[in-house]
């Protein structure tokens, strides 16, 4: 029935089991755009969230999700820029993700302020001390950038492309495409690691603040690493869930090889530092401050195994897994490096958000945990429907893979 | 610092942090307006149709973008870089010296589709034969006619109308599939046949003599008459099942009705020579 | 000509809007708006303007009367703090929010039937005929075994005196001052010296023996507090006796932790210890004999035993008495604490007597009373709740019109008979007033002219006006008018002519100006001016209003001999000495800021709800005795007493003595006008007086659920 | 945003010992600033309480437990202000000829990074729309303007009352402000005059003289923010509890 919508020679399913398949997430799709419309009027009350934790749910997943969409800027810099062609095997599915994630970070942040319609205040008079404002504004551009990015991709379409003057535009953003990938990669690099500043500045929580170089904590420079690390192997993790849900080879082997190799390379490197600056933290920062370093873990939920989780369970060992050129032969190591190398980017979010608020300060203030409530869980999982329903459309209508057809017929 | 903010001050801070993104927001609004300039400036019909070739041709399988050098067994594999425009490829020129021109000679029946040696042949299926009134007629090769029977409709240019290499010559509807037939030559429509006349368009060329070099010669045309052939069969039948169609036995008149209404729309596109 | 438009033309023109709409102040504009907006949505209260006026008046919130200088906008109160002195202290949370009281949302109306129902109550407005019809037929019907009883929330006032006069009337009618009143324990010295009325002077006392009274939480003038908590040198020594480590005990110098229950064996204990530490102690009792006979028993040793208390500790706190004077005892009874019982208030007035302390300044002394409003001629008698035989009341009327003092009801209610009618005349439907079946609204404070007669602990007579700020916002009655209406009602006639509370306290004001005796204080500036000057009692009426304070001079105390046991029978000294140590006790406690009104104001959920400084309804004990229950903090409970149990979500706290239950009741929703529905009347229900009238402690059950 | 050093540095010294947890400050200060009374269901954890009282104990079991009230609101930090900091727009001020550290809500996002970055969690946010019960926003200070839901607010030691007593200053031809007329309603309504305001500046003032005093100390003084708001003890294990070495024991877990 949309055959006419799909490009010649790739096999899609039948409109009904694709349609079958949106249903459950357009479904959630509804139920998180209600929660959304009950923040948004009757108040930030319908959350779970409270003075202390300030930040919940909501931050915290956005953090994980902007660090996980990095695989856009960070291929698009690798193809572009550093000229890796293997590359563009995968460029458009990069980016579309990368749109996905960063538009929806976006959406819930607007849901998350109190005062959305004041948003733009931060363009009209910042604060330039401020690593939120730096965040702001790159990811606002940012955003715009990989918007710019998928349009070429979506002109493509075999509909679209018949209109004359949508594919001269396409033929021109082509020849400037490398000015927004250098573009998106310099932004980038600048607000992944203000997400990182936002927390290693905080003076007043010595749970999260660092020290570090000239204007930028240490944590600055973590989560730019981390997130050009976990980037790549987020990419390859969707490719190959793709090419699991479908049924289909999308890339050749040697791409998702790569991919793992590149991210190996990184988090080894992350790894050392983050090894570094937590023993820093713990032995010098921290106790400058008179603190004691183990008391940060002398709660449950928050125990000394989340440190090393974070640290070895998910950072080094993807690390080697990635880095063992046999492993990376192995679908089945591929995937499971890159599970670990995500939930690892994923569990350090969750740590600097959440821990850093559930520890108190004042000597009567007790440890408090949070837990989020059905307004928060459903905005958020509303958020992911509507990527998973972007890319289910994308992949059906876009090209996503250039090589799949051709693997297809081969 | 912008109008109506009470005791905003400026300092260092503001100048850098607000010089970097103001300038980062400035590259990409003006690279973008540069695009949409150069697009909308740039934008004609004729400019649009060669556009399209280059973006269809980029999206078209590898299989189909073979350099027609392979044929004659000159290089192993070579996939074409310019859109089978051979006019300005010095590669094609190189090649031609170095093997020199080609031999005029062979069967002209290939897998029983007629490639007569009278005409040049273009890789969308239609042939290009100089008259002595020195227009040149265009009509399908033997495969695209059985390829396409009798269409159930066909708009074809109006005379006076201009063609241009690799753009729309004429479209035609085939079993529900739209079909666009890609033009071998520039040039202006003089008269307009169809099917049953044997050929589609009478066209005279912008140049005098009009230069035919990005066309095939019989003698390639007939090593990729069977490459079309298999490809055809691919197309059809993409499992490598169901009834192979001209194996030595004479084509059915209509192939279209031995194609899979579900494959039609496939199979035209790759003979075709739309993504 | 022809114009064809194509579809790039049409882009073309959009696009060159859009760009062209861009330069226009319109979107920005629109987003300005937009932003504008939310900093002023239409819902949002915006504060009262107009012009700014500092008005005197006197809290009548507490018996305390503290003048008040209340900052007015457009003539409404928008805040209040205490006039003159710092040294004097700051006005209450209570007082301090005063001012929202007049919209509490537990407001009455009109006046209205109750229906009390299973599941809450519900309130049906009827006209004032209706309640009146209610109270004849019962005044009809009344007798010595069916009384017409007024329960007296602030007794001593002009209207109590009309109280007591339309009851004179009625066969069995009787005035019932609230056992939950400040400083009610005062009247067990009656019955030891005689007669006479007495009053204490903890203001110029330098140590103070306090049996569970919040004096560092409000309790009497906030001279008090601050001399406690405050004072540039503090000198004022205070000795706590608490079975929970209370603000008050906090800021105590010596805490005496005894078990609840066991207060009568620790002041007879420490009579045998003054008996012997202090030359001619007692001299003047007549029944000294029997006294040290009784307190034989009560070495330190033995009340170590029965209390708790370390024996060491009771000889310090005797010694201190002795030493430190003048001594004041006080049995700290009021509406927080819950009464000790005659026994027991008896035993520890005793102390004061021993201590020789009776008429002596820092100590209890005698003081004369207010002048009535007119002649007294007959007047119903004035009694003590637990003097009242139970199941004798037909007709409650519940004067509440100063507010509300909340009280565990079944301390009132066995004193009920069958099917009895209680009427209530108050500014809330909250505390004992949601008992009532007919409500009636009265003015709240800063609505009307409030009387505020001589506080419990202020060593001379002494009366406050407290002058209205605010117009009435409901069609409130009056209860001196009330009084009137049902006599004429009743067709009593009575020999005055008032026809409202005002002009009962003009009257009793002009017979103060006629005494000619004590003065007015003005505490703005500090004037005083003696009442001779004044030339006419209207004069004195203006002052009054004006926040002025009189007082009248200290009396001379009469050196009649008394009764240290108040002529009570041994066997009830013995019962009320028995040994508690083997139970498990739940005590009465309410604090302060929310045990003097049965309504508080909203911004109360500051403390007992936004910041965890106190629990709303908490029922705490210590850890050690949880472990031995078998019991987690927060686990939920049944708590078990004799009157009532109900299932509770327990607190653990350090402050509380082991085999203690620390009970707070309070503050309702209802009083904090938190919207809230099924209110139930929670944990005062766990509480009930026994035969001498206390209610401080109950033996009590906690099991887990 | 560089921060000249202010002429005068307003703050207060608390006096823990005369403090006893009653509570008045909380409830005066909710008056002055027009804070909403709770909205059902918000508990110690979205209440609006700018000044805030903690009990805290020595910890130790009955009968040798003691309780300490913390009065805490705002501490106006000095050095490198968390709030300020890390304001995307600039809605936190900094006042320069005093000090002293103000919300500007019109400005305020509702982003809430400010409370993340304050140790001592002295910054609210309006999770609800202010609501007074019928009638009684009539008892609304004019002085102070409603915050509306969806900002942080925090003390700002009665912002209000400061600019009345410019007013005040200005109409008598004077520079400085009288400290008379200028008495934050917490210190205002405490019955035990427990907490002293004034210019910490000011050598002389009453203040500067217990700030200084041996037995004076602030919360967390060693991340070095330099808060302007002091308290005082006689109590050592008191005093220790305002370091940044943040006690851990199971009921106070229980609690969260």
């Amino acid at each position: 029935m949309d055959k006419p919508l799909i490009l010649r020679g790739v096999s899609r399913c039948s409109t009904r089991n694709f349609a079958a398949w949106l249903f459950p997430w357009v479904v959630l799709l509804a139920v998180g755009l209600f929660a959304i419309g009950l923040c948004l009027i009757a108040g930030l009350n319908q959350t779970n969230m409270d003075n202390r934790f300030a930040f919940g749910l909501w931050i915290f997943l956005d953090l994980a999700v902007i660090a996980l969409g990095a695989g856009a800027f960070f291929t698009g810099f690798l193809l572009y820029i550093l000229r890796r062609d293997e590359l563009r095997a995968v460029i458009n599915s990069a980016v579309v993700l990368g749109f996905i994630c960063y538009s929806g970070a976006v959406l819930i942040l607007m849901v998350d302020v109190g005062q959305p319609l004041r948003a733009w205040f931060t363009f009209w008079h910042p604060n330039p001390h401020s690593m939120l404002a730096e965040v702001t504004f790159c990811i606002t551009v940012y955003l715009t950038v990989l918007a710019i990015e998928y349009v070429p991709i979506l002109l493509k379409n075999r509909q679209l492309r018949k209109v004359p003057s949508f594919l001269a535009f396409e033929f021109q953003l082509h020849k400037v495409m490398p000015v927004f990938a250098a573009v998106g990669a310099f932004l980038s690099f600048f607000h992944q690691g203000s997400l990182g500043g936002l927390y290693g500045v905080l003076q007043g929580r010595p749970f999260a603040f660092r020290e570090g170089f000239a204007i930028w904590p240490s944590t600055f420079f973590l989560f730019i690493l981390s997130a050009i690390a976990t980037g790549p192997a987020f990419v390859l993790l969707t490719t190959w869930m793709v090419s699991v849900l479908t049924r289909k080879r999308l890339v050749e082997k040697r791409v998702l090889s790569l991919l793992a190799k590149i991210s190996g390379w990184l988090l080894i490197v992350y790894v050392g530092l983050k090894s570094i600056d937590t023993l820093v933290w713990l032995n010098h920062t921290a106790i400058s401050t008179g603190t004691y370093p183990i008391r940060f873990f002398a709660w449950q939920p928050f125990d000394v195994w989340v440190l090393v989780a974070e640290i070895v369970l998910l950072g080094l060992v993807p690390a080697l897994i990635f880095l063992s050129p046999s492993r990376r032969q192995s679908t089945a190591w591929l995937v499971t490096g890159s599970v670990l190398a995500c939930g690892g980017v994923v569990l350090n979010r969750l740590v600097m958000t959440i821990q850093t608020l559930a520890v108190p300060t004042l000597k009567f203030e007790p440890f408090l945990m949070y837990w989020p409530n059905w307004q928060e869980v459903a905005a958020f999982v509303g958020v992911v429907a509507y990527g998973v329903i972007l890319y289910s459309l994308s992949f059906r209508y876009l090209t996503l893979f250039p090589q799949e057809r051709d693997l297809q017929q081969r | 610092m912008f109008p109506g903010i009470y005791d905003f001050t400026w300092t260092a801070g503001h100048l850098i942090f607000l010089g970097i993104f103001y300038a980062v927001l400035l590259v990409v609004v003006s690279t973008i307006v540069v695009a949409v300039w150069r697009a909308v400036s740039g934008h004609s019909s004729r400019h649009a149709e060669t556009l399209r070739w280059h973006t269809d041709f980029e999206d078209l399988p590898a299989g189909a973008r073979g350099c027609r050098h392979e044929l004659m067994g000159r290089v192993e594999s070579r996939v074409c870089e310019n859109g089978f425009d051979c006019r300005h490829c010095e590669a094609h020129s190189r090649f031609v010296e170095e093997r020199g021109g080609l031999p005029v000679c062979g069967d002209s029946r290939v897998a029983g589709f007629e490639v007569p040696a009278d005409r040049l042949y273009h890789r969308g299926h239609t042939w290009v034969r100089q008259e002595e009134d020195g227009l040149l007629t265009i009509g399908l090769d033997d495969l695209g006619a059985h390829l396409l029977g009798r269409p159930d409709q066909v708009s074809l240019p109006a005379v006076g109308s201009r063609l241009t290499a690799n753009g729309t010559a004429w479209e035609a509807v085939k079993n529900g599939t739209h079909i666009r037939v890609l033009a071998p030559v520039d040039g202006e429509v003089e008269a307009v046949g169809g099917a049953d006349e044997g050929w589609w368009l009478k066209v005279k060329a912008d140049c005098e003599p009009s230069d035919m070099r990005h066309l095939l010669s019989a003698a390639e045309a007939r090593p990729w008459m069977l490459r079309e052939v298999e490809r055809l069969h691919l197309a059809v039948a993409p499992e490598g099942v169901g009834a192979t169609l001209a194996d030595g036995g004479m084509p059915v008149d209509d192939l279209s009705t031995a194609i899979p209404r579900d494959r039609a729309d496939d199979v035209y596109g790759m003979m075709f020579l739309h993504p | 000509m022809k114009i064809d438009v194509t579809r790039r033309d049409l882009l073309k023109f959009a696009g060159g809007a859009a760009a062209g709409v861009m330069l226009t102040p319109a979107p920005w504009k629109a987003i300005d708006d937009l932003a504008i907006w939310t900093q002023n949505w239409s819902w949002i209260p915006v504060p009262p303007k107009g012009p700014v006026t500092k008005r005197a008046t006197v809290c009548s919130l507490c018996p305390a009367g503290c003048p008040v200088e209340a900052r007015c906008v457009g003539g409404l109160p928008v805040s209040l703090r205490r006039l003159g002195a710092a040294d004097a202290g700051a006005l209450c949370t209570l007082g301090l929010t005063g001012h929202h009281l007049a919209y509490h949302p537990a407001r009455l109306t009109a006046p209205a039937r109750i229906l009390h129902g299973s599941e809450g109550s519900r309130r049906v407005p009827v006209p004032l005929d209706t309640v009146m019809g209610a109270i004849v037929r019962e005044i009809g019907a009344a007798g010595v075994d069916r009384r017409v009883a007024v329960l007296d929330m602030r007794p001593g006032r002009s209207v109590s005196w009309a109280w007591r006069r339309l009851l004179d009337s009625i066969p069995g009618g009787v005035l019932i001052p609230s056992p939950a009143r400040e400083g009610s324990s005062l009247n067990a010295l009656e019955a030891m010296k005689g007669s006479g009325s007495y009053g204490i002077d903890p203001g110029n006392a330098r140590t103070i023996l306090s049996f569970g009274a919040p004096l560092a939480e409000g309790w009497g003038a906030p001279e008090s507090t601050y001399r406690l908590l405050g004072g540039a040198q503090r000198d004022l020594r205070l000795i706590q006796v608490e079975p929970l480590l209370s603000r008050t005990a906090q800021a105590a110098d010596l805490w005496l932790p005894a078990r609840p229950g066991t207060e009568t064996a620790l002041a007879l204990g420490l009579g045998h210890l003054l008996l012997r530490g202090q030359a001619g102690a007692g001299a003047g009792a007549a029944d000294l004999e029997a006294y040290s006979a009784l307190t034989e028993r009560f070495t330190p040793e033995a009340v170590a035993a029965l209390t708790g208390v370390p024996a060491a500790l009771l000889v310090h706190a005797a010694r201190k008495l002795i030493e430190n004077g003048p001594s004041l005892v006080i049995a700290g009874d009021d509406a927080g604490t819950g009464r000790l019982g005659r026994v027991c208030e008896t035993a520890i007035m005793g102390l004061n007597l021993l201590l020789g302390d009776a008429g002596r300044s820092g100590g209890v002394v005698a003081r004369a009373a207010l002048p009535a409003p007119f002649e007294t001629g007959s007047l119903a008698p004035e009694v003590e709740l637990d003097r009242i035989d139970d199941r004798s009341i037909g007709l409650l009327l519940i004067d509440a019109s100063e507010g509300d003092l909340p009280m565990p009801w079944r301390v009132m209610q066995r004193k009920l008979a069958e099917k009895a009618v209680i009427v209530a005349i108050s500014p809330y439907l909250a505390g004992t007033t949601e008992r009532a079946d007919y409500v009636i609204p009265s003015a709240a404070y800063l609505e009307t002219i409030h009387e505020m007669p001589t506080p419990f602990d202020s060593p001379v007579a002494s009366i406050r006006l407290s002058a209205p700020l605010i117009e009435p916002r409901v069609a409130a009655v009056d209860a001196g008018e009330f009084v009137r209406r049902i006599a004429a009602a009743a067709q009593i006639d009575l020999p005055e002519e008032w026809e409202s509370s005002e002009w009962l306290m003009k009257a009793r004001v002009s017979r103060i100006h006629e005494s000619g005796v004590g003065n007015v204080t003005t505490p703005a500036d500090g004037a005083v001016q003696n009442v001779s000057e004044l030339s006419s009692a209207d004069g004195l009426w203006d002052a009054l209003l004006a926040g002025g304070h009189w007082q009248s001079e200290r009396e001379e105390p009469a050196a009649s001999p008394y009764l240290l046991l108040g002529g009570i029978a041994e066997s009830r000294w013995l019962a009320a000495t028995s040994d508690r140590a083997a139970q498990l006790t739940a005590v009465f406690h309410v604090p302060r800021d929310v045990s003097a009104s049965a309504a508080v104001s909203p911004v109360v959920t500051k403390i007992y709800q936004e910041s965890g400084l106190r629990e709303a309804e908490r029922v705490a004990v210590n850890p050690v005795t949880a472990q031995a229950l078998g019991l987690k903090r927060g686990s939920r409970a049944k708590l078990v007493t004799a009157a009532a149990e109900m299932g509770v979500s327990l607190v653990t706290d350090d402050a509380v003595m082991p085999g203690v239950i620390d009970v707070q009741p309070g503050p309702t929703a209802t009083a904090l006008g938190v919207k809230r529905k099924g209110e139930q009347h929670g944990l005062f229900d766990l509480f009930a007086a026994d035969e001498e009238g206390a209610w401080r402690s109950m033996n009590a059950t906690l099991v887990e659920v | 945003m560089k921060r000249t050093e202010p002429k005068s540095r307003y703050g207060m010294v608390i006096d823990l010992d005369r403090c006893n947890g009653c509570g008045a400050c909380s409830a005066a200060c909710a008056v002055e600033n027009n804070i909403p009374p709770a909205q059902p269901g918000v508990n110690e954890r979205t209440g609006l309480t700018s000044m805030r009282v903690y009990r805290a104990s020595n910890g130790r079991a009955f009968p040798d437990h003691r309780t300490v009230y913390f009065p805490v609101s705002c501490q106006h930090c000095g050095e490198k202000t968390p709030c300020v900091s890390v304001c995307p727009q600039n809605a936190v001020d900094v006042n320069p000829t005093n000090g002293v550290v103000s919300q500007v809500p019109a400005r305020c996002l509702g982003c809430r990074y400010c409370m993340a970055a304050c140790p001592v969690r002295a910054r609210y946010f309006n999770w609800f729309d202010p609501e007074w019960p019928e009638g009684m926003d009539r008892t609304l200070n004019p002085d102070v303007s409603v915050r509306m839901r969806g900002v942080a607010e925090k003390c700002n030691f009665c912002h209000g009352r400061w600019q009345a007593a410019q007013a005040k200053a200005a109409a008598e031809g004077r520079r400085e402000i009288d400290f008379a007329d200028y008495v934050p309603a917490c210190v205002e309504a405490c019955p035990a005059q427990a907490i002293v305001f004034g210019d910490l500046n000011d050598a002389e003032s009453e203040v500067a003289k217990q700030a200084s005093g041996s037995t004076a100390f602030r919360l967390l003084e060693r991340l070095g923010l330099d808060p302007k708001v002091y308290y005082r003890s006689e109590r050592a294990w008191v005093r220790r509890l305002g370091d940044t070495d943040f006690a851990m024991n199971e009921r106070q877990a229980a609690r969260g």
